[in-house]
């Protein structure tokens, strides 16, 4: 279709799980040979076996593997791949990964370590933002130095205030605080679980924005100049700042605003030179008025509420810009059509305060039909190990609006069955049916403010469900009885008793 | 027989079988069903026309089941003689939550306490980390420590015994 | 949404396979409970444990049971339906049927019987669209009554000609005539596969349109005089009259004929007040010259491609048309948006003449990801019914552009994998690799034309695959070895005596 | 060991094994392979790197396999010397092709011949519906029917025996 030659012919995906095998995808569409990598804990997961090639790096733990960039940098080379996608996590934001790729000519697919560098760490984030003319929420615009300091600008700026780790990401290394008396343990823990987590204890603090919704924009830009915004994400539905649920459109902002926000997203992205897929985080308060947050130079967990609004494959892109193409879109030809709603599931117990709930997956039936994509990287047989992290499947819908997303959302949750494993299937399904999100009328404090409403409660017409319940187990301990009780089996699948068992007729005794 | 689910306990007897076709009661309440396994562990039921679906996984000794039906999820047991004895002795055993067993698979990041130490209740006896999440485990009442199972860095599985509690 | 008091809250799904389960989906978003009627082959069919209520309506021949009428309408009237969806096939054309369901007061989810009447059979329909201005194949406008009749009419329009049975569908009672001395035979044969499928013996005559393509408009009317087209589906891959792959927008035609041919669609479907979802086929031949072949009152196997391209629910259109609700959509709306091709998946044994391979499912892992969607009733541990549709799923993708499509079609075959029985999977692939699909260049002589390029022939380097597959076997029947020597197996899965094997240090000699 | 695909027999030796690394060499070919199964009857396949599945089932005496492997289709048979002995004979016994069996489980529709019959190479000896779809199977040389052992209307297995022949 294009002249221009294809320098990318093979390409390493420095991650795992759902986004190895996503980002693999289409690479194999664009007939692209792939190259996973895999810790010792991970010969049997998908994107070892959905690879056309691949090679273990190192133990269990991510730091000896997923993380080990010099073991990485070594199978890159030594099996002469043209570029590595790094995903999202794991080293997509490390600029000294990005730099070691760009030392052994390898094409990292993502922005330059500069940009990284300018973007990574939120307080020069927010002096770039500033001078490019984009709101930011008012805060300190460097690291703080001691608890005194705190107090003193958290006294200056007005409660309630967000104390965060300049590196920090995830929901990690970030405090909420109310008042003085909260100051000294939120400086304290947040340095030392910023320490743990990225290897640096800076944090600075931010007027707390009330009733805020976090709304970000996905931007595209490329190695010629150009820079365009595929509107906004939705992703306001948070437990401990991790994202649960997000939508396109969002339901809060009008064209407007779309317009507004989109074009100061570009600005930002313009202001730092910015190549590859990128997202630009905003907080809007209520009133609308909305501020820059935080800029994430790689692709999101979310990225596919944009690709079925907008009918764009954004790996695709990311790896034709990485080559050098200019952009294939313009601006104006960006329109959303319908609604899309992403849920992530995850092997957690959310009876149990989402405790994580590794283990073997039994059965894996995901649905299907109209509307309906599944990003998921479980199968039937898969044990899902202790080291990673506990979401499995990303389950998204499309429809023509919100209304019939959500109609849509209540089917295919109906249709997804996993045993073996927990999930928090019926917890996701439960949020969908809070009067507030049918209306489209939350912002983060939803988890909050429904935390009684999305309990698991016993319903007054359990029975007959239990009853169910009850019939099912019981038959199933009947026909294992019948069995070992007879030795006539020449086949010993369970459904080929149970044909046996419903061949006999008339009354039977227990 | 009796079955077990969540903290009820229903009496269930099978009627009568002709094929799939099956009458039992439950608590004198007699069901007349259609029913069949789609594949191992997954049975579709058919109650008056009416379709409800239940996926079960069965524990080694088939006698409890994990079972999911209509968003959800139930712990089974069918109770027979041997059962009714050990539901017995558990019952008193459980009065005295005298361990803190690993509630899932994971890896031991901490130990705070060793053997002889008093706790209070509400105390962190041990942490517990898997899939990139920290879990301390605390006591629920005041005790001292008995019996330490398990040692820092060691991996653990689900519903093992870590420590031993001698309560006060 | 709308202030509409729906009457459709009770939907029977008067069919099984996969339509049947597509249907329902629509049902359930729509929060409209679903009936299933099921043979007593089917009582494991995942229509039946798909659906909120299910009945037994006979044995397993469909005469029995799918085509018994009063069976079905009992069933509707006990347990209070409101409306019956026929799907395709089966009693979808069926007046009488429709006529039945109007006595009883059911609503019938499709035209009137009046309507299906003039289009059903193909002499009359011919004369209605002659009256409505929309071209036709040249022609007989009547029955055939003799041999000597047959022979008449076909020397005076000239061979190649086509003899079709009047209430033929689905490539039944259709024969080719080259010259004269086929005429008899044909004639002979057409008339008695007509009578016992169709239950009716009239055949007529048309002229073939050489190289043609079979190119279809799906059209939606409804209760208040509106009609729309919803495009083209090119549907000229065929084999034996049976469609295999069908995509939209066709390759072949122009902006220009689109607009024409869809006109002439609404128009036809004017002519006879239609109402619901139907498809206007045409044959355009290699000129473009279009021309009319038959309608088809109901939804068609290949709907899903309409779907993706422009964003409608077709089932949801269908049953708001049939509860009085005027169409949502207008014609200056309809936008094709990006390419989608369907592929149709038969449990059949294309290296053995596509004879029919019914048999028990083992392993069912379906494609997933962006672009993809299945429209399937397969499960693992489903046995696959000898008495009915050798189709166990439609195959949809979804892309930008035509290329990206059949890119992202060589990616989600790879990662269809059916074990237990045999499917086309491997011809499709084939398929899309022949060159003249890749470039669009293709007519409904495709399959004819290239048989011989879609004969499964080993190539050289075959070794290597062999040999992976002997590996995998070899090592699977070491596996069996070693666990039948030992019997300390406390768990019997299959994948934990592969882990214990694994365990095994040192050289273990067999 | 020998193993058969398609008309291919090929000499399989295992030569060492560590956990999930496996050497061993096909027809004196030399492979070192991470081989592991990912769920019953899943391999996944490190070949140097190269990674390729094999999705396999078995007969019912673990002998015979189907394989799936990138977009072809095997019949593999593991050949011991039992199985050795029976393919000897069975040469033999393909070279009369003396029955017909039917290839798929289906419903006899018709058979156009009785026993004594004579029958010329093409002619059709019996009519299976499966399917929607009639197929005729028709007898492949000359030849007698000898015995008939289905009647119109039964249902069939695959690989079922369905009609004798005596060859002329």
């Amino acid at each position: 279709m294009q002249a221009h030659m294809r320098k990318i012919k093979k390409v390493l995906i420095a991650n795992r799980g759902e986004i190895a095998v996503r980002i693999m995808r289409s690479c194999k569409e664009m007939r692209i040979s792939t190259v996973a990598i895999f810790s010792e804990a991970d010969r049997t997961a998908k994107h070892v076996w959905y690879a056309d090639e691949a090679y273990c790096v190192g133990e269990a733990a991510s730091k000896d593997s997923y993380l080990n960039i010099e073991r990485i940098i070594d199978v890159a080379k030594k099996h002469n791949v043209d570029a590595v996608h790094p995903g999202y996590g794991f080293l997509s934001e490390n600029s000294h990964f990005v730099q070691r790729c760009n030392e052994e000519g390898i094409i990292f697919i993502g922005p330059s370590a500069e940009t990284m560098d300018m973007m990574g760490d939120k307080i020069s984030a927010r002096k770039h933002m500033i001078k490019a003319d984009v709101p930011v929420v008012p805060g300190t615009e460097k690291g703080l130095n001691s608890v005194e300091e705190a107090i003193e600008v958290c006294n200056q700026i007005g409660y309630p205030v967000m104390l965060k780790a300049s590196m920090g990401g995830g929901g990690k290394g970030i405090r909420l605080i109310q008042n003085e008396t909260e100051v000294k343990d939120a400086y304290l823990n947040a340095k030392s679980e910023s320490l743990s987590s990225f290897g640096d204890d800076t944090v600075y603090i931010e007027k707390f924005v009330e009733e805020p919704h976090h709304i970000e924009f996905q931007i595209l830009g490329d190695n010629h100049g150009n820079v365009i915004h595929l509107c906004e994400r939705e992703c306001s539905i948070q437990r401990r700042n991790q994202k649960i649920l997000e939508e396109s459109p969002s339901p809060f902002i009008t064209d407007e605003l779309r317009k507004q926000m989109g074009e100061k997203a570009v600005m930002a992205a313009k202001a730092v030179n910015y190549s590859g897929a990128g997202t630009i985080e905003f907080l809007v308060d209520k009133h609308r008025n909305f501020y820059f947050l935080e800029m994430n130079t790689r692709l999101q967990v979310e990225h596919p509420i944009t690709e079925e609004v907008l009918g764009i494959d954004l790996v695709k892109e990311q790896i034709k810009i990485a080559d050098g193409m200019p952009l294939s879109h313009r601006q104006e030809d960006i329109v959303q059509r319908g609604h899309a709603i992403e849920l992530r599931i995850c092997a957690e117990d959310a009876d149990m305060n989402f405790m994580p709930a590794p283990g073997l997956i039994k059965k894996n039936l995901e649905p299907t039909g109209i509307g309906v994509r599944i990003d998921s990287y479980a199968y039937e047989g898969y044990e899902i190990p202790i080291y990673y992290d506990p979401m499995i499947s990303k389950l998204i819908v499309w429809a023509t609006n919100r209304t019939y997303a959500i109609d849509r959302l209540h089917r295919v949750l109906e249709e997804y069955k996993i045993t073996g494993v927990k999930t928090n299937i019926n917890y996701l399904k439960r949020i969908i049916e809070v009067p507030d999100f049918v209306n489209g009328k939350y912002d983060t404090g939803f988890i909050g403010k429904h935390g009684e409403e999305l309990q698991n409660k016993g319903s007054q017409t359990e029975t007959e469900k239990e009853n169910i319940a009850i019939i099912a187990s019981y038959m199933d301990y009947i026909i294992n009885l019948e069995e070992n009780s007879s030795n006539d089996n020449n086949d010993n699948r369970p459904t080929n008793r149970w044909r046996n068992f419903g061949l006999h007729k008339g009354v039977l005794r227990i | 027989m009796e079955v077990q689910i969540g903290n009820r306990v229903a009496e269930v007897e099978l009627i009568s079988k002709e094929g799939n076709f099956v009458c039992l009661s439950i608590d004198g309440e007699q069901y007349e069903i259609d029913i069949t396994m789609l594949e191992d562990g997954v049975y579709s039921i058919l109650n008056n026309g009416k379709s409800y679906n239940a996926e079960l996984t069965r524990s080694d000794d088939n006698k409890e089941y994990k079972v999911n039906a209509a968003f959800s999820s139930y712990d089974v047991k069918i109770i027979d003689e041997k059962a009714k004895y050990l539901r017995m002795r558990k019952d008193t055993d459980d009065r005295q939550d005298n361990k803190i067993i690993s509630p899932m698979p994971g890896k031991i990041v901490s130990i705070p306490v060793k053997v002889g130490d008093t706790l209070s209740k509400g105390d962190t006896a041990i942490v517990i980390e898997a899939m990139k999440m920290q879990n301390s485990f605390k006591v629920a009442s005041d005790c001292t420590i008995r019996e330490i199972l398990v040692a820092e860095g060691d991996a653990v599985n689900a519903n093992q015994v870590l420590i031993h509690l001698e309560l006060n």
